[in-house]
């Protein structure tokens, strides 16, 4: 198996496991963590991918692209993380589906 | 779904399972070599001058879209400052203080890793390294200091945060335009002071980036150092 | 440009009413009045530019390949006569019924715009200008419908919607259809889809369409569920709009339809007039029935209404000359004679409060020049001669012979039957000693008074008239006569 | 203009001829008698609202006459019509309004049926000129519908069977003054309409048999319902059309046979003569009756037996003449229903007979009801009317009467005239022992008979279609808002997190697998 | 410097410049930043659409490199469309916040910040309807994001933050579909720009997945049915300015994206299918919104439902454009016109809406009666924003209805037609639902305060824009035909 393959499984791999968790998980920063999931799973495919041609060196432009995404995915975590809080203050839930809360060990 | 009707738990599994066998599918298609965009790359690399390639692109073919994550990030800022609950909520005092050790830390790394964040910078025209590296490093610096006490974030509320913030998309936006002066489109650096600019807004993006990230631990933090659990 | 003023100098009225407000109330009836008197005359200029063979018409880009078209033939110019003619007597009847009213703004406002409207479908060039327009006028009336903000005035207004969009609807595909397979279609008497007249079929569906969507404002059942609820409005606008503008446009739409879009010839070869025709004397004659029923004055009228509008409905669907000029004068006819009936049910519920007619004895004494011209109006509709409604009756029952549909003239004699049946009650009730007695001869306001004497008048006028040339019937004769080739009147 | 286009008022034309001529007398004698008579015998109170519908009324009816052209004599025929509805219902009980009811349904419908053949003829004649019309409709291919559309109208202003309760309806109720007009003059129109617009010999044998079985039946079947029913008035009523039936034997035989024409139709005018002044006058008298009390009383009912006997048909009386004529037009066809109908016709005066005998009777009956006004003039009025009907009939200048005058003497023809009303008196006194239960029949049938059952059917009927609508609506409501009740609950599972973005990713699967096919 | 040509520069640089300056401004002068930020973006991209009717569509080169190297930006017709929708819809809406956010209001803290990121969104927008790289897409759709979940719990409230929520994880779950499409069209192809992709497509495994993706990540973004599920909350708890943009602007942003991968990136036959799927959902979301719409009981939430019924009228000109150039002709005009009176009615209404809400103090339909009699201008207008929704004439929607219908009709499918039709009536049935209660008579007085001049009269404007939208369908099918999805169908030359 070539070792962009590995990357890239890996990647594919992160990126299901998030979708289930934002999917399926109920409490919220449990989706905040499934969303960067995903987006470190669309980061390694693209590095692994974009390092197919051993001979020419590593294509710059997925990494690019994934200094990009990092950063817009910090800015969407920030965001996420504050919107969470906020929303656990202003009603005391830590889900969208009007359970009552379940801790932190959740 | 709640507790009145439970969704059917499989389905998101099946969902992502899918996904899985889908892009698994997508990927094992692919050719096992290809170059992408690498070659044009580093040719138009070297027409430029800028030899760090993932620089080049980044701040220069396609500095448009560094030009655009730069405002998410300041967006990102200015979303998670409308979300505190209490304007006063920057300047709050973080009740934390540092013990000795920490202390002693603080005091050898903050300036060191305000070194850093300037080597970075430096380099990132021919290295890997650059204005988001040095960014974080730098708001991490302030993260630390202010976590140890040594820098009170009420220097957060004054007008001057808010121009530190702005100042690297300002810098930023101002070289964009200025070729446009000249007849050039937008971002079009002149072949002559290309460096220089790359430079001069890298420098200002990070102090900006800096202060973006010192700032959205402080706004996100002021609610959690009364001890309430998300 | 010329042809697009008896549309736009009443939607001017109204919007300078809105503009003037609430409080500004003789400005705005002086506003409404003028702008009337500018109508008439306009429109009558266009007459006679018409009568003397000139048709002004013009036409602006709109959506692709499809103009905004106006055009004042003398087809057009008859129903746009008898709405702006109407409209200024109607204003005057107005002004006096709605004297306490509240919303005055808004209610005249949306009276002008709906004029506006009906001038539009009257003058519409072409199959899309005609459906614009015909929107337009149910998006106004509502307001109208609506106007007394009562719960009931509501269940009325959202059923009338139901109906007006819903045949909208129907017309709209109706029309883009046509577009899709023929372009740009301008009325042409005698038919205007002779280059397409191959595709039968389509063309059959887009008839169905197009009279589904004129069928809901003509009342054709079973598209007629709406009108006997909207009459809870006003009674200015129970008599203008749904004796007049609004029902006459369904009516005029088919008029159109049948003799300026697909032609007499077309519609029969194609077999889809005999089906129109037999849903109009089902109308005629299920609504008959249902009108003897009634005790509520204007349910009664609307009744009648419904069957009056299949007179014209049915008249167009024979495809015979005379039949077809009769619909057109019937169209004039009625709504002179059904206005007469609106106004004075409006004075007798204004002045006294009677909405049945089981509380009208003492009428006749009491209001006896208002029940006099409604007696008039009453003959009229039941075609007795020589009033109004007889000369088209007449008309219309030659023509069916003509055309060989005995049948039709049948179900037009067992209509006259059955108004004498619904409308000969009322008269008789009125005339019978009863509460309203004492105080004898107190009629209405003035300003609803002579309107209802007005066209009272003209009911037996115009029947007087008839045979005379530029009446009704010699203008819908002349008018309807090139969609015939060589028949001459 | 094509011709067949009434230009306004001009094109009514109005003229005097031949045939218009008796019923324009008549029509002007019975109306200004009736009105007269209404007028005194009318509270002054309620004057105003009986003339408000008399007047246009007894307009209609006389200008009927000078008709000249379809539009006007439609107008006449409506104008006289349709008023008299509010002569019928004046008096306000339910029974009357019923009655009026009914009158203006059949009204309206005879009007419609007697429109449609008109506009059939204009059409065919291409001219409203009424010669023109009943010739050109002989000839054309519609002629069998205008025919039937005429007759159905004029059947039903005569009360043929089975609209034979009309006439006794629009009676009943009625005030005296008006209800004389109604029936004298009213249902004479209808034999105008006959001589008018009727195609004379045209018509295959087998319509002019049909109808004058149709007469034939009237007339019996009128009489027998008559002796049944209650007052003097629906007897009256029922005398008309049994009357009326022999009239339309007459028109029968002028639709298949030119020469029997000219002989029909002089029965027709002697039938309306006669029988119009006699019912005017029986009318009258009854009310006249009733105004009266001890010997004035006596004599007035003694002169009331002039009509009786004129209607009967007995020696000296206008109805001999006019049954004369008629047996005359009848004579004039050859063929098995004619002679039938011949051979039955003296057979109708039993009836007739019947009918009379049974009027006297109630009549006599009535107790007198006391009235403020004077009976002085309405005795006056009364007078002419008998005067009329004992002179007019026998020195009309006409052809009709002119057998009748020359065997009026003749004792066959005498005998002929008498015996049906000497069978009837005999079967009246057998009639006194007959067992109760058969008497008990007198009184059973009510002015109007199946065509009361009908209006109530028809009542019926709209009381159950009333019921269904409203039922209807209240289970729409319902089930409305269970449908937007469910509605909701779908949409708020279908935005719940788990399960729309599952759903989501599940198109986003549906579209990969789509576009990788 | 030459206006007309670097207007697609300047159309992203300016009101990012404004986002920055009104930031360090402050509260008070941040509205006049943004008013003349709005003014200036006006004026650009009116120039924009004069420029494109002038000389065609353009190509604007970010950096001077252009594709593949550098990022183009795309100027045509349709962009122009969508450009001055967004800079006329923007420039109402500025005006009507400095009434809405008061900036004298201390306990809002959140409001100060509106004009930020207001100019934040308007910037991602102009950049989304101008660019011409996938990944810039992806950034641009991040942008637009970001600002508008913010935006909708800038008012704070249990009910806003819930559904602010939802809409982040359903913006991140969009934006992670999104960015793993481009990861594997990239890999497949090498390339991200889209005329460059246009030209090099071919049937590949990889790069349909990643289209597919990318499609469907923009589905959800648009909110098309049943990926509708975070917009009704969002649009219905956001305040109504932001919910003005958010239904009239933001949905058409990641649309616009989609109509151009669908039909000018991807040949005919790419994605077999998919097109037809777009158009039922399409038709769904008409019926199943409007439905919905119909069974709302607050003022926002029937707005917010009509926009979910609304999206679906633009899905069905994927099923359409398969039938030769004429029908996509129609079709794509059709659409055009639809999003133009769309966006002004529907900003119309939100506006409406919001300036109902704060006279009557609640925002319960049934309790809204008298509101024609005190406050008329405002009724006419959310009545007139409604005749445009039913796609009645006169009205900009009956143009866009019109269009459809014959598209359909021409095709031979005549079953989008009669969605259309039954999308019309609903549409009249839930706008009567609201406007009879406007209508009705009230029982008392209004205790509420009297409106400003400009949330009376700022909807009315727009709903008048998108009636007389009407008359200029011509000027809006020149720019159709200036757009690259029919100049590169062969329609125009």
């Amino acid at each position: 198996m070539s070792t962009y393959l590995v990357y890239t499984a890996g990647g594919v791999l992160l990126y299901a496991l998030g979708t289930y968790g934002l999917l399926a998980r109920p409490h919220l920063i449990h989706k905040v963590i499934s969303a960067n999931f995903m987006g470190s799973g669309v980061f390694l495919i693209l590095i692994g991918l974009g390092n197919r041609s051993p001979e020419s060196g590593p294509d710059p432009v997925p990494q690019a692209m994934v200094l990009t995404g990092i950063v817009v995915t910090v800015a969407l975590t920030a965001l996420g993380l504050a919107i969470v809080k906020r929303y656990y203050t202003a009603t005391g839930l830590d889900n969208l589906d009007d359970k009552p809360s379940a801790g932190g060990d959740r | 779904m709640g507790d009145r009707r439970r969704f059917p738990a499989l389905l998101p599994l099946l969902a992502s399972g899918g996904v899985l066998a889908f892009v698994g599918r997508a990927v094992l298609a692919l050719p096992p070599t290809a170059s992408g965009l690498a070659v044009e790359m580093r040719d138009g690399a070297k027409a430029s001058g800028i030899k760090n390639v993932v620089t080049a692109v980044l701040l220069d073919f396609r500095g448009y879209d560094t030009l655009l994550e730069i405002a998410v990030l300041m967006l990102a800022t200015v979303a998670v400052l409308s979300l505190r609950e209490d304007p006063a909520a920057l300047s709050r005092r973080i009740a934390g203080r540092a013990g000795p050790v920490l202390g002693a830390l603080t005091r050898t790394l903050a300036p060191l890793m305000i070194l850093v964040a300037g080597h970075l910078v430096w380099v990132g025209s021919s290295e890997p390294g650059g204005a988001f590296q040095g960014g974080a490093v730098l708001g991490a610096a302030g993260i630390l200091m202010v976590l140890s006490g040594y820098a009170q974030p009420a220097w957060a509320g004054r007008r001057m945060v808010r121009w530190v913030l702005t100042v690297g998309l300002l810098a930023f936006i101002g070289v964009a335009l200025y070729p446009m002066l000249g007849g050039g489109s937008l971002l079009q650096y002149p072949d002559e002071s290309r460096k220089n600019l790359i430079l001069f807004i890298e420098i200002l993006l990070t102090l900006s980036i800096g202060a973006s990230i010192l700032s959205l631990f402080l706004a996100s933090a002021s609610a959690t150092a009364g001890g309430e659990r998300p | 440009m010329t042809a697009w003023l008896p549309m736009l100098v009443p939607a001017i009225a109204g919007i300078a009413t809105f503009a003037l407000g609430k409080s500004r109330g003789r400005a705005r009836n002086v506003v409404n009045l003028a702008a009337a008197a500018i109508s008439i005359a306009l429109v009558a200029r266009l007459v006679v530019h018409a009568y003397n063979g000139t048709v002004i018409s013009s036409t602006i880009p709109m959506l692709p390949g499809l103009g905004l078209g106006m055009s004042a033939d003398l087809l057009g110019l008859l129903f746009a006569t008898v709405a702006t003619v109407l409209w200024g007597v109607t204003l005057v009847y107005a002004i006096g019924y709605m004297d306490h009213a509240t919303d005055r703004a808004r209610f005249f406002g949306f009276f002008a715009l709906c004029i506006a409207a009906a001038n539009g479908v009257a003058l519409a060039d072409d199959p899309l200008s005609l459906f614009i327009f015909y929107e337009i006028l149910s998006l106004t009336t509502y307001p109208l419908v609506v106007h007394t903000g009562t719960p009931e005035a509501l269940a009325a207004g959202r059923k009338y919607l139901f109906y007006a969009l819903g045949g909208g609807a129907a017309l709209l595909v109706g029309v883009a259809w046509l577009a899709v397979i023929a372009g740009q279609t301008p009325f042409t008497p005698g038919g205007a889809l002779a280059a397409v007249s191959d595709r039968t079929a389509e063309l059959r569906v887009i008839f169905a369409l197009l009279v589904a969507g004129f069928g809901v404002k003509a009342a054709l059942m079973p598209l007629h569920g709406w009108l006997p609820g909207a009459m809870v409005a006003p009674a200015p606008v129970s008599s203008l709009l749904h004796a007049v503008a609004v029902v006459k446009a369904g009516v005029f739409g088919i008029i159109r339809l049948v003799n300026e879009l697909y032609g007499p010839e077309l519609a029969t070869s194609l077999g889809v007039a005999t089906p129109l025709a037999i849903l109009a004397a089902v109308s005629i004659i299920i609504a008959s029935v249902i009108a003897l029923r009634q005790d509520d004055f204007k349910r009664r009228l609307a009744y009648s209404t419904i069957a009056q509008l299949s007179y014209i409905t049915l008249g167009t669907a024979l495809c015979s000359p005379l039949a077809a000029a009769g619909a057109l004068a019937h169209l004039a006819h009625h709504a002179v004679m059904k206005i007469t009936m609106f106004f004075t049910a409006g004075s007798v519920y204004e002045t006294l409060h009677v909405k049945k007619v089981s509380q009208m004895p003492g009428l006749a004494r009491r209001m006896p020049l208002t029940m006099a011209s409604f007696a008039v109006a009453a003959f009229a509709l039941a075609g007795i001669p020589p009033l109004v409604g007889f000369a088209s009756k007449w008309m219309l029952g030659v023509g069916s012979a003509q055309s060989g549909s005995v049948w039709a003239l049948i179900v037009y004699v067992s209509s006259g039957a059955l108004a004498l049946g619904y409308m000969v009650p009322i008269l008789t009730s009125a005339l019978r000693e009863g509460d309203h007695t004492p105080a004898r001869g107190a009629e209405s306001d003035p300003r609803m008074l002579w309107p209802i004497v007005t066209v009272g008048v003209l009911t037996v006028v115009l029947g007087l008239t008839a045979g005379l040339p530029g009446s009704p019937v010699h203008w819908a004769m002349t008018a309807i006569a090139p969609s015939f080739g060589g028949w001459t009147p | 203009m094509t011709p067949v286009l009434p230009a306004g008022i001009g094109s009514l034309t109005f003229s005097l001829d031949e045939t218009g001529t008796p019923f324009l007398i008549l029509f002007a004698f019975l109306w200004t008698i009736s009105g007269l008579y209404a007028f005194a015998t009318t509270p002054a109170g309620e004057r105003a609202r009986l003339f408000a519908y008399f007047v246009p009324s007894a307009l209609g009816g006389v200008t009927v006459a000078l008709a000249g052209d379809a539009i006007s004599f439609y107008l006449c025929f409506a104008l006289m019509a349709i008023p008299a509805w509010g002569l019928i219902t004046h008096v306000g009980t339910p029974e009357a309004r019923r009655a009026g009811a009914i009158y203006l349904t059949l009204t309206a419908i005879g009007e419609a049926a007697l429109l449609a053949a008109l506009v059939i003829m204009a059409v065919e004649a291409d001219s409203l000129a009424l010669p023109v019309l009943a010739e050109a409709i002989g000839t054309s291919p519609l002629r069998d519908i205008a025919v039937a559309l005429l007759l159905a109208s004029i059947g039903l202003k005569i009360g043929t069977l089975p609209a034979s309760g009309f006439l006794p309806l629009s009676y009943t109720y009625t005030p005296a003054g008006a209800a004389s007009a109604l029936a004298g003059a009213s249902a004479k129109v209808g034999a105008l309409a006959m001589l008018r617009l009727l195609p004379a010999g045209v018509m295959p044998e087998e319509w002019a048999y049909v109808v004058m079985a149709l007469g034939m039946a009237t007339a019996f079947l009128a009489a027998i319902l008559g002796t049944l029913t209650t007052t003097p008035r629906a007897v009256l009523g029922y005398s008309s059309a049994s009357q009326m039936g022999l009239i339309l034997v007459a028109a029968g035989v002028s639709l298949t046979s030119v020469e029997a024409a000219p002989l029909a139709y002089g029965a027709i005018v002697a039938f309306s003569l006669h029988h119009g002044l006699a019912k005017s006058a029986l009318v009258l008298g009854d009310d006249v009756v009733s105004r009266l009390t001890g010997s004035a009383r006596t004599a007035a009912l003694a002169a009331l037996a002039l009509p009786v006997l004129a209607l009967v048909g007995a020696p000296l009386t206008s109805g001999f003449v006019a049954k004369y004529a008629l047996k005359d037009a009848v004579h004039a066809l050859h063929g098995t229903v004619p002679e039938a109908v011949y051979a039955l016709l003296p057979w109708t005066a039993i009836g007739t007979a019947a009918l009379m005998l049974r009027f006297f009777a109630l009549t006599r009956e009535r107790t007198a009801e006391t009235r403020v006004s004077s009976p002085r003039i309405p005795i006056a009025l009364w007078s002419l009317v008998l005067a009329a009907v004992a002179l007019v009939v026998w020195i009309w200048p006409a052809q009709w009467n002119v057998h009748a005058i020359e065997s009026a003497l003749s004792p066959s023809s005498m005998w002929t005239a008498l015996w049906p009303g000497l069978i009837a008196i005999a079967g009246w006194m057998a009639l006194r022992y007959a067992p109760r239960s058969a008497q008990r029949l007198t009184g059973i049938v009510p002015p109007g008979d199946v065509l009361l059952g009908l209006a109530a059917a028809v009542t019926a009927a709209d009381r159950w279609l009333a019921g269904r609508s409203r039922s209807r609506g209240v289970t729409a409501r319902d089930e409305r808002a269970d449908i937007g009740h469910s509605l909701r609950a779908a949409e708020r599972s279908a935005v719940a997190w788990t399960a729309a973005s599952t759903l989501f990713v599940l198109l986003v699967l549906l579209l990969v697998a789509l576009g990788t096919r | 410097m030459n206006v007309l040509a670097q207007s697609p520069g300047l159309l992203v640089a300016v009101p990012l410049a404004g986002a920055a300056i009104s930031f360090v401004a402050g509260r008070r002068r941040a509205p006049h930043v943004a008013i003349t930020t709005a003014l200036v973006v006006l004026t650009l991209a009116v120039a924009l659409a004069v420029h494109v009717l002038d000389g065609g569509p353009f190509r604007y080169q970010v950096g001077g490199w252009g594709a593949p190297l550098g990022i183009d930006l795309v100027a045509d017709g349709a962009a122009a469309l969508f450009l001055v929708l967004t800079a006329i819809v923007g420039l109402v809406v500025t005006l009507y916040a400095t009434a809405y956010f008061r900036t004298d209001d201390e306990t809002a803290y959140g409001h100060g910040l509106f004009w930020t990121l207001w100019l934040f969104m308007w910037t991602s927008l102009n950049a989304l309807f101008l660019t011409g790289d996938v990944f810039n897409v992806y950034v641009c759709l991040e942008l637009v994001g970001i600002s508008a979940v913010t935006l909708v719990t800038i008012g704070g409230g249990a009910e806003a933050l819930r559904a602010g929520a939802r809409y982040l994880f359903a913006s991140m779950l969009g934006a992670m579909t999104y960015l793993l499409g481009v990861a594997l069209l990239y890999a497949a192809t090498g390339q991200l720009d889209m005329d460059v992709l246009r030209t090099t497509l071919v049937a590949d495994t990889t790069a349909a997945t990643g289209l597919a993706l990318m499609i469907a990540a923009l589905v959800l973004k648009t909110a098309l049915v049943p990926a509708h599920f975070w917009l009704p909350a969002a649009h219905g708890s956001a305040p109504s300015p932001v919910s003005a943009v958010l239904s009239s602007l933001v949905v058409k942003g990641s649309y616009f994206v989609i109509l151009r991968l669908m039909l000018d990136v991807m040949p005919a036959g790419y994605l077999p299918g998919v097109d037809i799927v777009l158009g039922v959902l399409g038709s769904a979301a008409i019926v199943w919104g409007s439905v919905q719409a119909l069974l709302q009981t607050r003022i926002k939430q029937l707005v917010a439902y009509s926009t979910v019924a609304q999206i679906g009228y633009l899905f069905l000109v994927f099923p359409l454009a398969r039938h030769g150039a004429d029908v996509l002709t129609l079709a794509l005009t059709g659409v055009l016109v639809h999003a133009l009176s769309h966006g002004l009615a529907k900003g119309s209404l939100f506006l409406g809406a919001g300036s109902l809400m704060t006279r009557f103090g609640h925002d319960r339909i049934a309790d809204m009666a008298g509101a024609a009699r005190s406050a008329p201008a405002l009724t006419f207008g959310v009545a007139l924003a409604g005749v445009t929704m039913m796609g009645l004439p006169p009205s900009g929607g009956f143009g866009a209805k019109w269009l459809l219908v014959s598209a359909a009709l021409a095709s031979g499918e005549w079953w989008w037609a009669v969605v259309l039709v039954i999308g019309g009536l609903l549409a009249a049935a839930y706008m009567f639902r609201l406007l009879s209660v406007l209508l009705v008579d009230a029982p008392t007085e209004l205790h509420a305060s009297k409106g400003d001049i400009r949330t009376e009269w700022l909807p009315l404007a727009l709903a008048l824009g998108a009636v007389l939208l009407v008359l200029a369908i011509p000027l809006v099918s020149d720019l159709a035909a200036a757009s690259n999805v029919l100049i590169h169908a062969g329609v125009t030359p």
